[in-house]
């Protein structure tokens, strides 16, 4: 990986990456938090020896706000002597080949020979249908068609707040492929324990391995939909057109085309 | 409250007879549902009786008294009888509180349908003593905040709204102290998600919600002291904003008129569209509960802000204003004066768009000079707000300036966090101080300045408002329920028959009894 | 000291105290720096790591924009588990009781009698007189005159860009009492190597324990000036009354009244 | 380049004839200083022809010969006469160029004074041959730009401009590099703190400033490099600036012209009032820069906006207007045309003023109706920034609404950092992105909003104008050096034989000869 513009400057150690405020290594840092301690010197002492026990260096308290009755706002500056190196890391990405629709079409035809179930759903009490909705629709996102749209792929969108055991109810009765399940809400991680607890129904069931599952949402990833026991997660911005291409080659991939109703396995 | 009233000039140029127009559709559309609801009774709002008559306590599973009572009635067949009867006749008989009459009928100790019946001229005359008692403690919560806000004092307008969500009621007590100290007017506790969607009001103070704290009158009672307690020391008096939409519509306004609640979120087509909640459960609730808000003085709040988060804000704005026309008539049926009306609406365009400042600027002013009376709501930026807080502080300071250009009612303070994490105490701060210094370095923006004749601003508005007048006629043809199912707002579709709660309606018996109803109509100057 | 405010809720433990987000010790934090890494998922995945590397928990990397050229921008939110011991913080004020300026004049003519030599300079190349304007002018800041306005002070505002030489040589000269610095530019620590400079020249001539020095600006407080080898440090928002207030005490407490003119003794 | 021109109709009801009264008494006041000035030679203006000769070196201590030869000229008291009769006369004499008279005279090979002199007429032979050479390279530089900019796209007004300030010349280079993909229309490099003091310009590529990076011809002509090569890449072309105001002007004017800079701030007063600069020697030495800088097609930059810094925005706006007509005058003396002409000024009231927003409206519009085809440069709050940056960030946003709504020229980004620290990587990302949407989002608003006729905003913009021209009207009878004595800018007081410099200035002699001023009026048009 080459770092272009830094002609004639000092190029940064790849391997010992710093912060950089306006000088290669400087390890500047801004950071602002609140502190229940009551507005005044102390606690602005309070904010700094904090980053010192942090261990940041030369804490700079650039503003200090009282939001009353015992409680303080700072803004910082301050300079980190940590450092990563870069050269070592590797994300997991989804790893499907961009495709057109029309070439995941004809996939479809000639590798499957039928459609693919899929269902949608934003489950728990979750309510936010506009990202499900954006993957699922006809309409779709930004100029890309959903799901729906797709010949050779049956898209049911279940829509918000779907229960776990409804949407395994579901899969069982329309013999699904694979599941997409949304998750916008994520307060004290209410996002984890949903789809921890539709991957422990899906085992309970016997299912786990008859399906694609993929999580999707803002603050979802592709490692952490994969620690959470899914086969994918999908990021903010993501396009149908990405999700059906990983689908598709995953079903074959993974020997998922030939069918056996789960209905009928579960049976 | 605001500078432009019907009678000033348009800033806008629009034009009075199609506002004229579109209030006349309005207003039909309005008649056909209230000829529909009148016929009707629902479990919520029988629940809400049984409230006012002072039954308020849950049983050891946590489910709350009214529900146990008002379910009685609906296993026995009688829902359309409405709960008045059996419950003040077991009064009677037993010569016990209704709260008493309550656990002894959950203790399985009284079956409200096998004791004898009282002549009704005697059930009558208790329940009309019991319902006056009911409204005369409304009229006196009203009266206090009247009091108490003759000695607060103020700033211009838009009052500077923030939210609370904690999840766990004493924080939420604790940042609304805060924020009002930091010169919040109103806080609003945000509900748990998925508390809409339950049949029941949850009981006593709670600590464990998700994006949001169980709305209970115990938790009411918390926040209302807290901010009443700071605002006596800061000399204003702070307004406490909660949630009726939801299965429990009219439960929550009662406990809202009882706490002393100044402004609630109060809208049927807010839960069908965004809850699924059936069509026709939830706007008989929502009429009941509007004469609640309406008598308590309660600033009663709607939802079409919330359109434009799943629909184009470019393309759907008429819907909007439509949505308000049939609101403020639909709240006009159940007596609550523009004064307390806050129609919502909100500013969602793409910040990239070029010039998507004037077009925001249009639709503010639209609303504003279409509704110069109201206590509107002015929404901020959240469908495209983003994890870059920093561009998001920009959004703000913008919606901010319409704000204080338009002269809006309430100013629900946008967060520049608001694509990731329900606010931080800090969040508030931030909002609040960029409200003060941005309205106060703006303030008189909008007399200082013309929108210029037939530009952009002027146009875009007086199109806007031919929209609306088109797509109030066709619903004027064809009704509500059937506007609900083209999909006309938000770009959601939803049937008369389905969604959640329509168990729980009834068309109400030749036995109907609600001595609450009618002194609520009477004490509104309601006719029939 | 009383926390308000928290009726019904948990009060904080002042000795193990956290950032508070919106949960009491949540350690909630915000975040922002710049990375010299290209843009792109690693450069998450970098930033996400350095501050694991910095004992952050459950970084939520919020944004991430490219700098362009191999440079990347994040907003992260985390959560620290360090603690500060709140009752133990003591800030060194400065120490002068709050007089207004009449009393303060009556001071000077009853204890001292005979006018203070004070001189005022932006040293180095600092050239931002607005600050020390503030305190030495007859206009002064905000409503609050400046020394020159008080009976009983001989103020002498010697401007910006001032060698400390020069402020040496004139403090001799005009045989000063207090010697008020202010430095505005700080860039790569100027102002601490300025204001060492100036106690060093002092020490040379063997004037520094004849006179008091202070210092002000803006990220000048005063435990920073006690380190530099000064009598006291004011920050932003300092008023003429206060530094004069503690002028008048500390002259009087050191016995620093009774004239004996540098001058003379260092010749 | 602006919507509104001295024959569109006045947004502000400004009457044209107090604007031309202003620009009748502001022309007298300029030809006074004309006068004083053509008179009088300096050391820099000097060795600037030095330069253009071909000096460009430093010795072993680093001081430029440029300044060893011209200290020559001093210690030998003929500064009064110019450098280019004994220069020339040296290298006719040795046959040799004039960086190797320079070397010889700096190594004491040479003394320029003792050398037999030649006639007159083939020094001036010589001296016009190598004078028009020095024209002839300004110009193609100047050529080598308009091809650039041909091939540039660009986007509505105004400019987005940013500053890089790291002390190290590479770094710069690098921030500027990223500036420019993210945006930047124009890069300027901050000088150290205390550059402008010295009486050279130091020499060679430099890693060690504080608040700022050296002026030097090889830091010039890195960053260049660096922004013609990004802006191929973007195809854009992207500006660079420096400064000239300090004890160099002419020289810095002199290596900008030769690298290609395509803005530089040049300004005497600045340096009077800010840098204790004594007046005579900078008024002279802005003189021949100004003319390098017209010539070379550089957009000259104006400091009147510092003025706010210590002076009251509220109260002391006209004290802005006056100097930036006299300056204007000042410009046209040497040759300097309206579409170079970078008048400062700036956003820098209280934000907790109420409708302080209006008044810094009135302002920004005033000044770019008095001056419709200048390319003004309009600067950021700087003064009431603070460490809250995110208090900074709105003020910022308000910044540059006013820009796009009043169509500035140039707009100089705030930096939501300020108060606190020169700008990090970050910190004009953050700034860039934030004018790029405020911008594009109320493109028009200038347009299609207007200001109520006999409003407050009409009415401060006609005050301030009032009020300049009392003022002009007074500098008139009293001269420019009276008014900086009085302390009328800045609410500093200097006086004309005060300050540094002074003993750099000489008047000329009978005998003075400057070639490269005569081609340059020549090439200027100007007169005599
Ligand atoms: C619109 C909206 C609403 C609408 C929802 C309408 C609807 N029908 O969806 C309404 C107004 C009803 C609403 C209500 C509430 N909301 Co809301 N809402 C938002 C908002 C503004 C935008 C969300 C959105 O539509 N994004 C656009 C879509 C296209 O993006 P996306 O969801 O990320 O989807 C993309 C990718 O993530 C991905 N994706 C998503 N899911 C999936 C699934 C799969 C399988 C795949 C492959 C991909 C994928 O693909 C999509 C397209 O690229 C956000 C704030 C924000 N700016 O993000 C808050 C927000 C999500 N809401 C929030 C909350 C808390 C609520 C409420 C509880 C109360 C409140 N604060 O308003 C209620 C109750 C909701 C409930 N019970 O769930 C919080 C959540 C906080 C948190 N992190 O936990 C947010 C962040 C606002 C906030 N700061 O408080 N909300
Ligand atoms: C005004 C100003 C200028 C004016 C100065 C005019 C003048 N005659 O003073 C001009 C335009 C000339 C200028 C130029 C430059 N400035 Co300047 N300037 C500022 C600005 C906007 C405001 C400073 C100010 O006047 N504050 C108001 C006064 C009242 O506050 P104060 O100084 O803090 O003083 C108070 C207290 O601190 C205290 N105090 C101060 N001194 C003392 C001394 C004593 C003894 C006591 C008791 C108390 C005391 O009491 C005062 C009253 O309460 C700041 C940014 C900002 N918003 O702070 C940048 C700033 C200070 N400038 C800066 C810089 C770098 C420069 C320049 C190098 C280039 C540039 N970026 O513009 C040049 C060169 C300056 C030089 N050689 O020193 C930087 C400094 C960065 C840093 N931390 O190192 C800043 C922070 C801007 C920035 N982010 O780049 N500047
Ligand atoms: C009218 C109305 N009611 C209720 C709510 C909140 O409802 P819930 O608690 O179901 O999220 C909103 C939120 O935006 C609303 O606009
Ligand atoms: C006109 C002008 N010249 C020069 C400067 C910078 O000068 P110095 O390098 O002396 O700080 C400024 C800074 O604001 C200016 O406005």
């Amino acid at each position: 990986m080459t770092i272009h513009g830094r002609t004639g400057a000092t190029p940064p150690d790849l391997t010992s990456v710093r912060p950089y405020g306006d000088t290669l290594d400087d390890g500047i840092m801004q950071l602002s938090f609140s502190l229940p301690v009551p507005f005044g010197d102390e606690a602005r002492e309070a904010a700094r020896r904090l980053l010192l026990a942090m261990g940041l260096e030369d804490p700079q308290i650039y503003h200090a706000a009282d939001l009353g009755d015992g409680y303080t706002f700072v803004i910082v500056y301050a300079r980190t002597r940590a450092t990563i190196d870069f050269t070592s890391i590797e994300v997991a990405k989804v790893a499907a080949p961009q495709r057109s629709k029309k070439e995941i079409e004809a996939l479809v035809a000639e590798r499957v020979g039928r459609d693919i179930v899929v269902l949608g759903a934003c489950t728990g009490t979750d309510a936010h249908t506009v990202g499900i909705d954006a993957i699922m629709n006809m309409k779709g996102f930004d100029g890309d068609k959903g799901l729906e749209a797709y010949r050779g792929v049956a898209a049911w969108n279940l829509g918000a707040q779907v229960p776990n055991e409804e949407l395994v109810a579901r899969a069982i009765e329309l013999d699904a492929d694979v599941l997409l399940v949304s998750q916008i809400v994520t307060q004290k991680d209410v996002h984890k324990v949903n789809l921890t607890e539709l991957v422990e129904l899906l085992e309970a069931e016997g299912l786990r391995e008859r399906l694609l599952i993929a999580a999707g949402g803002p603050r979802i990833g592709h490692e952490l939909a994969l620690e959470l026991g899914f086969d994918a997660g999908f990021g903010p911005g993501t396009r149908a057109v990405q999700v059906a291409s990983w689908m598709v080659d995953e079903l074959i991939a993974r020997g998922l085309v030939e069918r056996t109703p789960h209905g009928r396995r579960s049976s | 409250m605001n500078p432009t009233s019907s009678t000033v000039h348009s800033r806008l140029d629009l034009d009075p007879d199609t506002i004229a127009a579109c209030r006349a559709a309005a207003s039909d559309i309005a008649d056909d549902v209230d000829r529909f609801v009148r016929e009707r009774t629902t479990v919520a709002v029988e629940r809400t009786i049984t409230r006012f008559l002072g039954v308020d306590d849950a049983d050891e599973d946590g489910t709350p008294l009214p529900n146990r009572l008002v379910d009685t009635l609906v296993d026995a067949g009688r829902l359309g009888d409405g709960i008045t009867t059996p419950l003040v006749n077991a009064m009677r008989s037993l010569d016990r509180s209704a709260a008493d009459v309550a656990r002894a009928v959950t203790a399985g100790e009284v079956d409200l349908f096998t004791l004898p019946e009282l002549p009704a001229h005697d059930i009558r005359d208790t329940a009309e003593r019991l319902t006056n008692d009911a409204i005369a403690t409304i009229r006196q919560t009203r009266n206090t905040r009247a009091e108490r806000i003759a000695r607060s004092t103020t700033h211009p307008d838009p009052l500077l709204y923030v939210i609370v969500a904690t999840g766990n009621i004493y924080e939420d007590a604790v940042q609304a102290r805060t924020a009002a100290i930091q010169g919040a007017d109103i806080i609003a506790v945000i509900r748990s998600t998925g508390q809409s969607l339950i049949d029941y009001v949850p009981y006593g103070p709670t600590t464990e919600g998700f994006g949001g704290t169980y709305a209970t009158q115990a938790n009411f009672r918390i926040v209302r002291e807290a901010l009443d307690d700071v605002g006596e020391q800061l000399g204003r008096y702070i307004m406490l904003c909660n949630y009726c939409s939801g299965l429990c519509m009219p439960e929550i306004a009662a406990m809202g008129a009882l706490e002393r609640l100044d402004m609630m979120l109060n809208d049927a087509l807010y839960g069908v569209l965004f809850r699924d909640i059936n069509m026709q459960r939830t706007l008989i609730d929502q009429y009941f509960s509007r004469m609640i808000n309406g008598l308590a003085g309660v600033i009663l709040n709607t939802g079409e802000d919330n359109y434009l988060t799943t629909d184009d804000a470019v393309e759907a704005t008429h819907t909007v204003l439509t949505s308000q026309f049939i609101n403020e008539q639909l709240a006009f049926r159940c007596g609550v004066p523009p004064e307390q009306l806050g129609l919502g609406h909100a500013m969602e365009m793409d910040p990239t768009l070029e010039n998507g400042f004037l077009l925001e600027l249009a639709q503010a002013q639209l609303v504003r000079e279409v509704f110069p009376h109201h206590r509107l709501k002015y929404m901020p930026p959240t469908r495209y707000m983003t994890g870059n807080i920093l561009r998001g502080l920009a959004q703000d300071t913008l919606f901010n300036i319409i704000g204080a250009w338009t002269r809006q009612g309430v100013q629900l303070l946008g967060m520049h966090t608001e694509a990731m994490h329900t606010p931080h105490i800090a969040d508030r701060h931030i909002a609040l101080e960029n409200a003060q210094v941005v309205m106060n370095n703006l303030r008189d923006i909008g007399d200082e300045v013309v929108f210029r004749p037939g530009g952009l601003i002027q146009k875009r508005a007086q199109d806007t408002l031919a929209r609306t007048a088109e797509l109030l006629e066709d619903i004027r043809r064809d009704g509500l329920f059937d506007a609900l199912g083209r999909g006309t707002f938000a770009g959601v579709r939803r049937l008369p028959n389905a969604g959640r709660g329509l168990a729980g309606v009834a068309s109400r018996s030749p036995d109907y009894y609600n001595p609450l109803e009618t002194a609520l109509r009477r004490a509104l100057h309601l006719d029939g």
